[in-house]
């Protein structure tokens, strides 16, 4: 039964019913009804209890400030922490109180109620520390956390994220928003009108108001319906503008997007303005037991009677400061609900606020100081201001008003600073910093002629202001109260953190004293909610205690997100397989469907790690593809290399400054290895540069870092070297390689079948050739990364499948194998090949690693010459790059430390790789080792955990010294 | 020099019954003087540990920290408390393990429950580059007792139950971890109150809203005091303690370091019931996480690359570090945003600390820091050390500005790249 | 599906990347479209386009069969030091996006407003399509968009999700 | 998101762009200079808390290396680029 339905009237549909469940109990609601609103016309009183003290609590608010009610929604919807406020209601829904067990009327948790007074603010700093945290903290983290964990990710559907770009972002589609929009509009901006509610009208949909002298809510249906006819406008309703960023980027969460399969929606739209039309809330009073459940927002209920005809209570007492709260009486008195009493903290309350009830008993100069009841407030306390007779008055329900906020947390966020307004005893927008304007009840307009003319110009930004249609609305005026000082009981600045006056003033006398610090030490404010209701209470109370103004006391920071958004609408479409960027060869295909180990690599690339046969474990595998290099042929794609084409009359002279050995005396048709030294004298990249003719050139960098070579090299042409004649394109996608290793690698080709002349007279060593290759357009280049005779084979992607294939099925007689990236490790650890991301550590130079023949002594300056020669001068003891051989033989773990004698002591190195040699049958290694380069022939220590191992010091190079396989 | 209030059930109860209105401040806010031994500038984390190491370790008291804004309102108030030790180079890890050791006693050192949670951290790694620096790490660490063990992708599982992302087709599979037990989170504000409470009762002073504007030398070059909204303040030794603002500070002196402003991603999630009781970092995604004692989960990822001294952060970068952790943790979809900000630090040119007396006689800094909150208490003992005694603490030695001079780079990135 | 819109990865256009001077290119370049009038436009001439992509550089975009007689024409390997001509087809992958729904789907990928009033018929740019360089423009009812090729597999991914 | 002002472009998101540092002074020869000068310009760069001179990249749009003045307190871009071509 819908016992506190009213029998007409609110902007529900009674024609549709909607069964819900609540802590377990079935009840029915209407369509158009928040889970609040329902639950209150099912007389449900009590629905929360409370975080710290566990005390009974009720629903306070109609909205996203309410500060106590948080449920937590079960099955397909789940979702945490909801104010119950903030719930549509919807047919099935099935909700529950969070942080009460095993329901709000019974309440384990509710004996700290009986500890209260010895757990005041902050007192786990004070306690809990022996034997030491860990005894006390499991318990300590099930009492917290409010609702349960979500436990999987939605079934169906996904998040999306977009971008949009306006000239207008309206945030809020009350009053002031829509004359905004309709201004705007008209104009012929791209406008995007955003609102958080079901449905346009911010506070007209809760107020008995009218314009033009018709409901309020006709206005803004025509107004609606005007807008929804411009393809200009877009507007959202149920999002959220959460965040307002640098250069007027804005977010907003839209939460149930038309498209049934989007879950949620996450906009991020550049607005080249953005108007602040975010309403203002209501702020609660402070006085004696203030939080028990029967308790309201005079707003609030406002909200409930007229928009969803709902009765909160049959006998109320309002107490306020302020005029709103007449009106709030009139509608409350209208609906049916018998008013016991106003009282009115200010000594004069003004004739138009009296007016709105004409006949109602008004107690001016009072406060309620307390309120009675255990789960519902049976009565109140009520006391002159300055002390006298104290009287109790009998009620179910007491609206309470304390003055209304704007809602400047965008308006904050968006760097806009705020100013302290005596008159409306609160903080409102001053003055801009990016390109925001701010309107209606959020700019401090706070009654429906102001906000309706605000809008209007705002949405106009200089140009025709559209009519301003006539309104009528008490005006505004208010009193401040912070705190009733008379409070009997715990008075109550934080609902949801359990924070009260007492509290604050705890703070304040141990010196925690800045309104940081209190927030810090107390919790207040830090809740869900973020203190929307609650905070500037706090931040009266530490004025009146330490006697300051309120603006000298100052706000803490507002930041995003305004209300909560879920993770999922941040993150959109970007999960799964794309969630990292990921990048494929024309042949991934084929080395999935063949078997690879496929993973990570450089730059995003997936790579073959290696090709294991039926039953052959990682080592075999490799071992095996070693073995087809070493004494067949073996086969690899090398496409992921960064490559680039570089043109101009300047390139040798670029490319003299770029690496550090002589690039411009290379001949056409020849190819160098090159090394690069970021200026400070870190080792940057090597690859190898093919001069093409005079002008053009191809260069090649190792994988992972042709991005950063790209930005380097482009920085320094456009803006060191702007003179130069240099044109750089990226043709990493355009040449793919096929790359044929191994002693029978020529055979190979041969039998691929091109009219290049491939003998080691015509194209030796570090020479390439255009031409075919087995018909297709091919450069064969004569570059080894494996020390053995080889032939990398470039073509187009469109030809590397087909290239591959052929390769495979003419190789096969020679014994041809497809070799992944750990057998090209092993085979350029035996020949001591740099591997930037094994031997490159730290600040390692040219020399260290044996590669000072690549520092050109001729060259006066090129990148990192001066820094390289300059770090050498301050420091010994370099680490070099040597061979070691474990000694007996055993693998040892890549980067296990070297120390001297094995001992627990600072390491003197550290072995950068270790591999199982097929060559030599037994495992090898390369090592950084301090002046290795002088300790050949010396036995090193490798110190581990299980023991110490022995390894012999060699030359940086285990296999043909002296080049002769790779040259054949 | 007066008696810390001890703080204890007891305590509690006896002010419980005069509704704690007895409660003594925790520190005083004494006049400010002329003149002081030593000044230091920032009462964050590293300021306020250097001046309780002066008062405890060296017996200097007539000393002040001075603070712009509230105390304990630096990187201190922003961070996401995560200490640790798993670094990679001799010069790092003994001076971490060290921090991570006073972090354990302090508690009790400070009688002060600054709610420290050894909690272990767990590295979830999907990458086999990455797996070869943390066993890089590990048996470094062994060295000098830090631990680090390998686990298998399956036990990394059964200790993080909601890391049901990152299987065999994902984008990048967990491979496997790595376990920390020496990690912890504790409470940050703690932290600061308990050493601000511990200066107070050796005779220390922290002056907040005291605004330094500038270094003040005298003749010869040397410090000779600082320039606040206060007045001058005179003092033979500075010790600049102001992450992210060094420079700002250090180019009134005439000095130019060899640091740069940035800002990391942070932000928390609504409070939930206990779902993750480790620490969680995923080197290869780019974010980590531990579950606070409210329940909120604590996240923390990427920087953003220019220099920003703003406490916001950039939506792309924001967005990257939402994904990857969704990619991990599809579950926390319907998790919840409720606060996100940006810590922002002053890293140097190698990322490596700097500890030193610059070349201005007597002025001393602490600064690229990053991730300098498991560093703060032997950061504030080594500190102390050097001012006190003008001599490099042992487990120091490495962070000096004089490395630059010879760029003799202490680098802890190691050789991640791929092959 | 959610949206209304039509996805197609196309064949490779035969393409061709030309950087230098105008005049020197114009010179060089003969049977070219007109040069664009401005930054980020393009140009048609039968079936090739000419889209002014950078400072000094455009793209000249045409059908694959037509790559031959491009590269005869253009003759990069002779061309003058002053400019670069260089053949690109195989690293883009292009994507046609058309339909009512179109520009929804690209604006869950692209960062850049596309509304006819800022990008018209005759826009080209450069920019970024989930999180990847992307050169987009229009064709009829709707969006081309080429990606480097190496990433197009994702894409086609990212496609496939967005329109789920 | 910043929304950087591209000479060739026009405005456009910050995520079209990579970070290219604070402009340093030009790059001195190294064979002119001491020691400290030269490691002075190695490893410092402006880093102050207002306007810097910084370069981004516009590796997404049209390849422009460019210069900004932007504010390192609030991201606002206080002087753009000069016009290109």
């Amino acid at each position: 039964m819908q016992v506190d339905r009213l029998g007409g009237g609110g902007l529900i549909d009674r024609t549709k019913t909607l069964n819900f469940t609540f802590n377990g109990r079935p009840y029915r609601g209407f369509e158009g009804d928040t889970l609040a609103s329902a639950l209150l016309a099912n007389g449900v009183r009590l629905t929360a209890r409370s975080f710290k003290y566990h005390r009974p609590r009720g629903i306070v608010g109609s909205g996203v400030e309410e500060p106590s009610t948080l449920v937590e929604l079960m099955g397909e919807d789940a979702s945490g922490n909801r104010p119950v406020t903030t719930v549509p209601l919807r047919e099935g829904l099935v909700a529950k109180s969070v942080n009460c067990w095993p329901s709000p009327e019974f309440d384990i948790g509710a004996v700290n109620q009986l500890f209260a007074r010895f757990i005041p603010a902050g007192f786990y700093y004070k306690t809990f520390k022996w034997p030491n945290w860990h005894l006390y903290e499991p318990s300590i983290r099930k009492a917290a956390g409010l609702a349960g964990a979500p436990v999987e990710a939605p079934k169906s559907g996904h998040f999306e994220n977009r971008y949009a770009h306006c000239d207008l972002l309206i945030a809020g589609a009350g009053p002031a928003g829509l004359m905004a929009a309709l201004a705007a509009g008209r104009a012929g901006q791209r406008v995007m009108l955003i609102d958080e509610g079901m449905q346009a009208g911010g506070s007209l949909l809760n107020r008995n108001l009218t314009i033009e002298g018709k409901p309020a809510m006709d206005w803004v249906a025509t107004t609606v319906c005007e807008l929804d006819a411009m393809p200009n406008v877009t507007q959202l309703q149920n999002a959220t503008v959460w965040g307002y960023r640098e250069h007027n980027f804005v977010m907003v969460n839209e939460r149930a997007p038309e498209h049934p399969s989007i879950l949620e929606r996450n906009w991020r739209v550049r607005a080249a303005r953005v108007l602040c039309s975010t309403g203002a809330i209501e702020r609660t009073l402070v006085f004696g037991n203030n939080d028990r459940p029967g308790v309201m927002l005079a707003s609030a209920i406002q909200a409930y009677v007229n928009r969803y005809a709902v009765r909160p209570g049959k006998r109320a007492v309002i107490f306020t400061n302020n005029n709103s709260a007449y009106g709030v009486a009139a509608d409350m008195a209208a609906a049916g609900i018998d008013i016991a009493a106003i009282i009115d903290s200010r000594e004069t309350v003004p004739d138009a606020a009296r007016a709105a009830v004409p006949k109602q008993e008004i107690l001016s100069g009072h406060v309620v100081y307390s309120t009675h009841g255990g789960r519902l407030v049976k009565a109140v306390s009520v006391m002159p201001s300055n002390g006298g007779a104290t009287r109790r008055i009998a009620c179910d329900l007491l609206a309470v008003s304390g003055g209304w906020n704007p809602a400047v947390h965008l308006w904050s966020q968006s760097r806009g600073t705020l100013a302290y307004d005596e008159a409306l005893s609160t903080f409102r927008p001053d003055t801009p910093v990016q390109n925001a304007i701010s309107a209606g009840a959020a700019n401090g307009d706070l009654t429906l002629a102001d906000a309706l003319r605000s809008g209007a110009e705002a949405g106009a930004g200089g140009g025709k202001t559209p009519e301003i249609p006539a309104s009528d609305d008490l005006p505004y005026a208010v009193e401040p109260i912070w705190r009733v000082e008379q409070a009997r009981g715990k008075a109550f600045l934080d609902m949801q953190n359990d924070v009260s006056v007492d509290d604050v003033h705890l703070a304040l006398r141990e010196g925690y004293d800045n309104v940081e610090h209190v927030k810090r030490y107390t919790t207040g404010g830090m809740g869900i909610d973020q203190g929307k209701v609650g905070n500037i209470n706090i931040i009266g109370t530490v004025a009146i205690q330490k006697g300051l103004p309120l603006d000298e006391v100052g706000t803490t920071t507002f930041r995003a997100p305004y209300t909560p958004v879920s993770f999922g609408a941040i993150g959109g479409i970007r999960e799964g397989s794309v969630s990292l960027p990921y990048r494929h060869t024309p042949i991934t295909a084929w080395n999935l469907a063949n078997g690879a180990f496929m993973y990570e690599s450089g730059a995003r690339w997936r790579r073959p790690g290696y090709f294991p046969r039926t039953g052959e474990g990682f080592q075999d595998a490799v071992n095996r593809e070693c073995r087809a290099v070493r004494n067949d042929v073996g086969v690899y794609d090398g496409s992921p290399l960064g490559t680039f084409e570089l043109k101009g009359r300047d390139v040798d002279k670029f490319l003299d400054h770029l690496y550090t050995n002589i690039m411009s005396t290379l001949k056409p048709g020849r190819a160098r290895y090159g090394l690069m030294l970021s200026d400070d004298g870190l080792v940057a990249d090597d690859g190898v540069a093919l001069r093409l003719s005079k002008d053009r050139w191809i260069i090649s960098t190792s994988t992972g870092h042709a991005d950063a070579m790209n930005a380097h090299m482009e920085e320094i042409l456009q803006t060191e070297f702007p003179d130069y004649n240099v044109f750089i394109t990226t043709v990493t996608s355009q040449w793919n390689n096929v790359t044929i290793c191994g002693p029978k690698a020529r055979e190979v080709m041969e039998a691929l079948g091109t009219a290049i002349d491939i003998s080691p007279e015509t194209l030796p060593f570090m020479a390439f050739a255009d031409g075919h290759v087995a018909g297709i357009p091919a450069r064969i280049v004569r570059v080894s990364f494996t020390g053995e005779l080889s032939f990398e084979v470039n073509v187009a992607p469109r030809d590397l499948l087909a290239l591959w294939e052929m390769t495979l099925e003419v190789g096969a007689p020679f014994g041809i194998a497809p070799i992944g990236s750990e057998a090209n490790h092993v085979l350029r650890v035996e020949k001591g090949f740099l591997s930037l991301g094994h031997e490159v550590d730290g600040p390692i130079d040219p020399y260290d690693l044996g590669l000072g023949w690549a520092m050109s002594k001729k060259k006066a300056d090129y990148f990192g010459k001066r820094s390289v020669a300059l770090r050498r001068d301050g420091t010994t003891n370099r680490r070099e790059l040597v061979g070691v051989i474990p000694e007996p033989d055993r693998m040892i773990p890549e980067g296990a430390p070297l120390t001297p004698g094995g001992e627990r002591k600072a390491t003197e190195g550290f072995v950068t790789a270790c591999v199982y040699s097929t060559v030599h049958d037994r495992w090898v290694g390369l090592a950084l080792l301090e002046n290795g380069h002088s300790r050949h022939g010396e036995t090193v220590h490798v110190r581990l955990n299980e023991g110490v191992i022995p390894a012999r010091v060699t030359p940086p190079i285990h296999y043909d010294p002296e080049g002769e396989r790779l040259r054949s | 020099m007066h008696d810390m209030h001890n703080y204890s059930f007891a305590s509690l109860l006896r002010h419980g019954i005069n509704k704690h209105t007895t409660w003594p401040k925790a520190w005083r806010s004494p006049p400010l003087r002329d003149s002081y031994d030593v000044v230091i500038i920032g009462a964050g984390g590293h300021g306020l540990a250097t001046a309780y190491y002066l008062a405890k370790e060296h017996g200097l008291t007539n000393i002040a920290v001075v603070e712009r804004g509230w105390l304990g309102g630096g990187n201190i108030a922003r961070n996401t408390i995560t200490i640790r030790s798993n670094y990679m180079r001799d010069e790092s890890i003994p001076f971490y393990v060290k921090s991570v050791a006073l972090y354990e006693a302090m508690t009790r050192e400070l009688n002060f429950n600054t709610m420290h949670s050894k909690r272990t951290m767990i590295d979830v790694i999907q990458n086999y580059p990455m797996m070869r620096d943390r066993r890089r790490r590990q048996h470094i660490m062994d060295i000098y007792g830090s631990t680090y063990e390998q686990i298998s992708e399956a036990e990394v599982r059964k200790r993080i139950p909601a890391l049901t992302g990152g299987g065999p087709d994902a984008r990048l599979p967990v491979i496997g971890g790595m376990v920390h037990t020496d990690a912890a989170v504790n409470r940050h504000d703690a932290v600061a109150w308990g050493y601000a409470r511990a200066i107070d009762a050796m005779g220390g002073e922290i002056h907040q809203q005291t605004a330094v504007e500038s270094l003040v030398r005298g003749a010869d070059g040397a410090i000779e005091g600082v320039q606040t909204n206060r007045g001058l303040i005179r003092a033979k030794k500075v010790a600049v303690a102001v992450s992210g603002h060094t420079t700002t500070l250090t180019e009134t002196a005439g000095l130019t370091l060899p640091l740069r402003t940035m800002n990391l991603t942070a932000f928390v999630s609504e409070p939930v019931k206990p779902l993750v009781d480790v620490i969680v970092n995923c080197p290869d995604a780019g974010f980590y996480f531990s579950q606070s004692d409210k329940g909120e989960m604590v996240i923390g990822g990427a920087p953003d690359m220019g220099q920003s001294f703003r406490r916001d952060i950039k939506q792309h970068v924001f967005e990257d570090t939402v994904s990857a952790m969704l990619s991990l943790f599809p579950s926390f979809k319907k998790l919840k945003l409720m606060r996100q900000w940006g810590g922002h630090l002053d890293i140097a040119k190698d990322a490596s600390p700097i500890m030193d007396e610059t070349d201005v006689p007597g002025l001393f800094v602490t600064a690229g820091w990053w991730g300098g909150y498991k560093a703060i208490p032997a950061g504030g003992l080594t500190l102390a050390h050097l001012v006190a005694t003008g001599r490099p603490h042992e487990l120091m030695e490495a962070f000096t500005l004089k490395r630059f001079r010879h760029l003799d780079y202490v680098m802890e990135t190691g050789t991640t790249t791929a092959r | 599906m959610t949206y209304d819109a039509k996805i197609d990865r196309l064949p490779i256009f035969a393409l061709f990347d030309l950087k230098g001077p105008q005049e020197a290119l114009s010179k060089w370049a003969k049977d070219t479209p007109a040069f664009p009038k401005g930054p980020n436009k393009l140009t048609h001439k039968a079936s090739a386009t000419l889209c002014h992509i950078g400072p000094r550089r455009w793209l000249l975009r045409d059908d694959l069969e037509n790559e031959a007689t491009w590269s005869a024409s253009l003759n990069p390997e002779e061309a003058p030091a002053d400019i670069s001509i260089v053949r690109v087809s195989d690293t883009q992958t292009f994507f046609r996006i058309t339909g009512p729904d179109a520009s929804e789907v690209m604006s869950i990928g692209c960062t850049l407003d596309l509304h006819p009033a800022v990008f018209a018929d005759d826009a080209v740019s450069y920019t970024e399509f989930f999180g990847c360089k992307a050169l987009v423009l229009r064709c009829e009812h709707g969006f081309d968009c080429a990606v480097e090729q190496s990433f197009g597999n994702m894409i086609k991914d990212f496609l496939n999700r967005a329109t789920a | 998101m910043m929304n950087i002002p591209c000479p060739f472009c026009g405005p456009r998101n910050e995520a079209e762009f990579a970070f290219g540092g604070p402009v340093k002074p030009h790059r001195p020869d190294p064979n002119a200079v001491s020691e400290v000068e030269w490691t002075q310009y190695i490893t410092t760069v402006p880093n102050p808390l207002g306007p810097v001179e910084e370069r981004w990249w516009h590796v997404k749009g049209c390849g422009t290396w460019l210069t900004i003045w932007r504010d390192t307190r609030t991201h606002d871009i206080v002087e753009g680029p000069g016009d290109a071509g």
